[in-house]
Parts: structure tokens; C-alpha cells; sequence
């Protein structure tokens, strides 16, 4: 599966782009944050507020309850400011 | 339709594009959005943001009787006059094209994945979401 | 600013001279009106049409924060996919350019002293005005 | 004073524009269009439905109670169909 990361969760995570394996008991998107901050301080920094992390799952808007399962690509940014 | 990337446009050219030849459109609502103040270098997510837009647009085309419509984003470093994102909405008569760039414009603000890095007295820095387009979005509810 | 008269007109060129140099706009709304279906031959009263637009455009900024705007309509025989009307308002920010260009419009409708007289099948005749347009003014009372 | 005429107003009353003396008793719109319609058929045919006439007092948008006195220019023609 990969995870992307954009603006400044990108750069909090200090990586734009990986292909992880998830663990099997992981089912939804906040499981992928919890399983992300407990690999290193550079996730939990990115993640520290959840309330200004928003994501897609195979590049359709999601949350924190959006499943995983068989998704390709999860993606983490702040709120959108385009326009 | 849905353009996105670097090049800058021309909004009357944008508009010939789209009503050549047509005697169908009564209306055309154009919305162009021009960098202010301080540069800026605007990321997105490439393959989303296409993907997003045509969502945004088609939801458009269900609720208001449209001829035709056009959301164009450009993406990399934009100068203060520079123009940053185009939206065109043409249909027989004005206020659903009115109400229909407004409404694209604010699903856009809100949903398109684009975020803008300002450079303020040498120093760059992420802008932040503004809870008016939040509000805005609503009425569209 | 205000233009009455036969020419024709580009969307784009008109946005560029309003916004040309200036970094304190960051929203740029245009309606443009064209004609549908027949030919027509659009009647107007000289000086008090220009007047009349001028008493608009100084009420919508009057209502509205805007740094700049143009009313332009056109005169003569205009044939189907002919440019008839266009507006425009530029502010800050979108909210109030979206505004004042539909109450331009709205206002324009209902108050520029200019009659349409269509061509249908060889015969021409004056088009009725809608209801609908005096509707549309009321949201603004 | 002048009086002008617009669109159907105008082929109607087969009259773009003219300059007349109102007499002294007439003091507003409504006064102008009784005065008119005394003059002639073709003012009469104009003028039959008031419900579809509107006027300009010095290219200003009055109404029958709108006063006269002192205008230059008076106009009359059918709602207005522009934009």
C-alpha cells in the first residue's frame, strides 16, 4: 500500500511518498495514523492534532473511519487551500 | 472540463472555446482568481485533484442546467497578479450559471486538494484553511 | 466603468485592463450575455442609458467592497452567438465580486433603458419583458 | 419641452420625438399622458395599457405621479429588455 503526504504533513513527516505493509488487525484510517505515530517521532509530530489532518483513501476524500481494506493509496494533508 | 497545471490562461479565449459555434448559451458566468500581496508556490496532489474537479464538476452539471463549464487550477510558483484558477459556467439563461460557478468555486475551495505556501519577508509558510469557506460550503447543502 | 455602443468586446482584454498592475485583487467575476436562437436588433435611450448604468455600478459599490468594475452593453443588429452584454466586478475576495456582478445584472435588466426587437420566421417584434427579472431584483431590496 | 418614445412606444404613437408646450394645468406623468392621448390615435393606441408604460422624467425613471414641472425632456416606451 502507499502513503502519501502533502504540504506540511509532508514536510512534519519529513517524507512525501512509501510503500508500507499494514498490519492485518489495521481496518480503518485511524488505525493507520496509530500504527504511523508508533513508528517514529517525525509521524507523531505530523499527527500530533488530528483535528487538522484530513485524507483520502485511493484519492477520494475520507476520515478517520474510512476502511482500508484492499485500498492501493492513503493519502494525509491539511485542510485544502487552493483556489 | 478539467485543466490542471503550470500554464497561465485567457479567460475571453477559455469562453470562444467554449460557446464556438453554439446559439444554445445564453449566459456565461467566469470566476478568476489572482495571487494578492506575496508569492506563492501552490502543491497538490497530482491524479486526485483531476479526479476531485470532475467530481465537483459533475456534481455541478446534476443540480443546475448547464451548457457547459470549464474549472482550470494552475499549479508551481505564481507572482502577486498572477492569475491562479479559472472557473466557467455556461447555461440558457444567468442565474444558474451564476449559481453554479459560485457553487463550483466553493466545492472547489474546500474539497480540490491544493495548498498554498506563502512568501512573507523571506520566510515561506503554509497558509491556513479559512473557516468562510467552511461557511460557504454549506448553503450548498 | 460604463461602454454603450456597436463593438464587440474580449472577456479577457477587458479583465486584463481592470486588473493590470494591481495586487489588491484576488477575485474577478464576469457575466457575459450572448445571443440565443435569432437575430435581434437591440433599441436604447442615449444619455440616459449611460446615466442609468452609472447610477448602478455606483450603487454596487456603494453595497459592495469592490476595486474595480465595467458595464458594457452593446447596440445594433446582433446575430445568434453574438456577444450582447458583459459585466464585471473584481474585488478581494470572491463573495462580494460574485454578488455585485449578479446584481449588475439584475439591476441592469430591469432598469438600462435598452429594448430588443427579434426576428422570428421574418417578422420582427419587440421581446416581452420577464417576470422573472423583476423577481430577480427583489432579493436586492 | 421634449418629449422622445422608445420601441413599440415609439411605432405606435409613429413619433420618435418631439417638442411640445404642455398646457400650464398639467403637472405630472399622468397629466402628460391625458394630454397626449386628447391629441391624437396614434397617442391613444400608444397609450392604452398603462400597465406597460414607463416613463423618464430628465432621463431619470419616474411613474404617473411623477412631477413635470420645470423637465426638459420627458420619455415613454415599454419595459425595459436589455442584457
Amino acid at each position: 500500500m502507499k502513503l502519501l503526504y502533502f504540504a506540511w504533513v509532508k514536510e512534519k513527516a519529513g517524507i512525501a511518498e512509501e510503500d508500507v505493509t499494514l498490519p492485518a488487525a489495521i481496518s480503518d484510517v485511524a488505525g493507520v495514523i496509530g500504527w504511523l505515530k508508533s513508528r517514529g517521532e517525525n509521524y507523531a509530530l505530523a499527527f500530533a492534532d488530528l483535528a487538522l489532518i484530513r485524507c483520502a483513501v485511493d484519492q477520494e476524500h475520507g476520515d478517520l473511519a474510512t476502511p482500508v481494506a484492499g485500498a492501493s493509496e492513503i493519502a494525509f494533508f491539511p485542510p485544502v487551500t487552493g483556489g | 472540463m478539467i485543466r490542471v497545471g503550470p500554464q497561465d490562461f485567457d479567460i475571453g479565449a477559455e469562453v470562444r472555446a467554449l460557446t464556438a459555434g453554439r446559439t444554445d448559451i445564453g449566459a456565461v458566468v467566469t470566476f478568476s482568481g489572482i495571487v494578492r500581496d506575496v508569492p506563492l508556490e501552490l502543491e497538490h496532489y497530482p491524479g486526485m485533484t483531476e479526479k476531485e474537479l470532475a467530481r465537483i464538476e459533475a456534481e455541478a452539471h446534476r443540480r443546475w442546467p448547464l451548457q457547459a463549464s470549464l474549472i482550470l487550477h494552475r499549479t508551481g510558483r505564481l507572482l502577486p497578479g498572477d492569475n491562479i484558477v479559472l472557473v466557467i459556467a455556461a447555461s440558457a439563461h444567468r442565474q444558474a450559471a451564476f449559481e453554479a460557478a459560485s457553487f463550483l468555486m466553493d466545492y472547489l475551495k474546500t474539497r480540490a486538494p491544493f495548498w498554498k505556501k506563502e512568501e512573507r519577508n523571506g520566510e515561506a509558510h503554509w497558509v491556513d484553511a479559512r473557516e468562510s469557506d467552511d461557511e460557504a460550503m454549506k448553503k450548498w447543502e
